[in-house]
């Protein structure tokens, strides 16, 4: 089981905050690929400008393979303060 | 010290706090941020984060903050979820032996959490509700501590 | 407002009154200037002011920062007399719409009491008193905002 | 009467804060020639490098008249905070 969070315009984008995704995606590239097929919306716009990835609370560049119960969260641009 | 809090904090307490039992610090800089009322159009600001991710990241400059400006101390306070015009959001408190440093690490502290820091913020107005992204400002005021480094 | 204390002050009580109400400003900026004990050596600094004539020299620099820099607000509490390690010598607040303009208004404001108001600081150690005078390194500081301008 | 202060190092090199002069010198040279003729080491920390002198509470460069009332006060370098 893959769990997966979206933050700031991503989870209205999407509709929800926390997923669980069961049969895990072998590969970061698999889970974004199974998001747009069933939103393309939201395949928009986690390919979008400033999009960050994490897996298991690390930053990732590029396709990354995941482990069954990774944590993937969708990071848009940071504004804090 | 680093605390990510869901409710109202009490600043010039933190400050005191701070202050206290310091013989060899000569200076503690700080700084508020805090919601805007923007004329009345804003209702409320909404702070999102993504927990122990953003205390992780903040710790990370913070520490490079210790580091490079040799403080002596560090407190941040960010408040999230709903916050209403004329409440604090944030504050930043460094301590050091001489002025420059603690007003170049606060300086620096403030410029990493505005556009560094694992925090999403949503302007809820009269309007309508929207994210607010970094503007160019944000992060050219937060890259130039690269270019100086 | 400028004070010139003869006591103790309460920093974060200051603070807090200076946040109050506050609904259309984003950014708080604040330092604290401390007397340092230098690991035992300095028994205590002695502030000493020329009453109006150091109030006002202030008073001057104050409205140039808030024209410079657009601040909606400056608090200056400065205090005077026998002031022990560990103690508050003085608080800069300042207010603005925006962080950068808080930060560089106290930044300002703090260079410039350093050595441009009529304050003479001595510093009384076990080794005896001497009158500190601005070291190199002040005259810079606040000669860089001549620079910049 | 002329109300000279001195602050900083220069009262303790003088050994008093405040001092009233009467009859009053018309001039703040006379005044200078006067309190070095009175006190050589004094009148040296006057001349001294970053010494200021204010008259009824504005800084003067020079030599400057002084009113009968005049207040005069000798500044050294300034050091707050």
């Amino acid at each position: 089981m893959t769990r997966v969070l979206l933050f700031g315009r991503l989870s209205d984008v999407a509709g929800w905050r926390e997923r669980a995704i069961d049969p895990p995606p072998d590969t970061l590239a698999a889970l974004r690929e199974l998001l747009r097929l069933e939103a393309p919306e939201l395949g928009r716009a986690l390919e979008g400008p400033g999009i960050q990835a994490a897996v298991d609370r690390a930053l990732v560049l590029g396709d990354v393979t995941l482990s069954p119960g990774a944590e993937v969260a969708f990071l848009p641009p940071m504004s804090g303060g | 010290m680093i605390e990510l809090v869901e409710h109202p904090f009490d600043a010039g307490h933190a400050l005191n706090a701070f202050l206290a039992r310091r013989s060899e610090t000569g200076a503690v800089a700080s700084f508020v941020g805090l919601a805007r009322s923007e004329g009345g159009w804003t209702i409320a600001l909404e702070l999102e984060a993504y927990a122990e991710f953003t205390h992780a990241g903040i710790a990370a400059f913070a520490a490079a903050a210790t580091e490079r400006f040799k403080l002596q101390d560090i407190h941040i306070i960010h408040r999230l979820g709903a916050i209403p015009p004329g409440d604090a959001i944030v504050l930043v408190l460094t301590a050091a032996t001489h002025r420059r440093e603690a007003l170049d690490g606060c300086d620096f502290l403030v410029d990493h959490l505005k556009s560094r820091a694992a925090l999403w913020k949503k302007d809820h107005g009269r309007a309508g509700a929207r994210w607010i992204e970094p503007t160019g400002r944000d992060l050219a005021d937060a890259a130039r501590w690269e270019a100086a480094s």
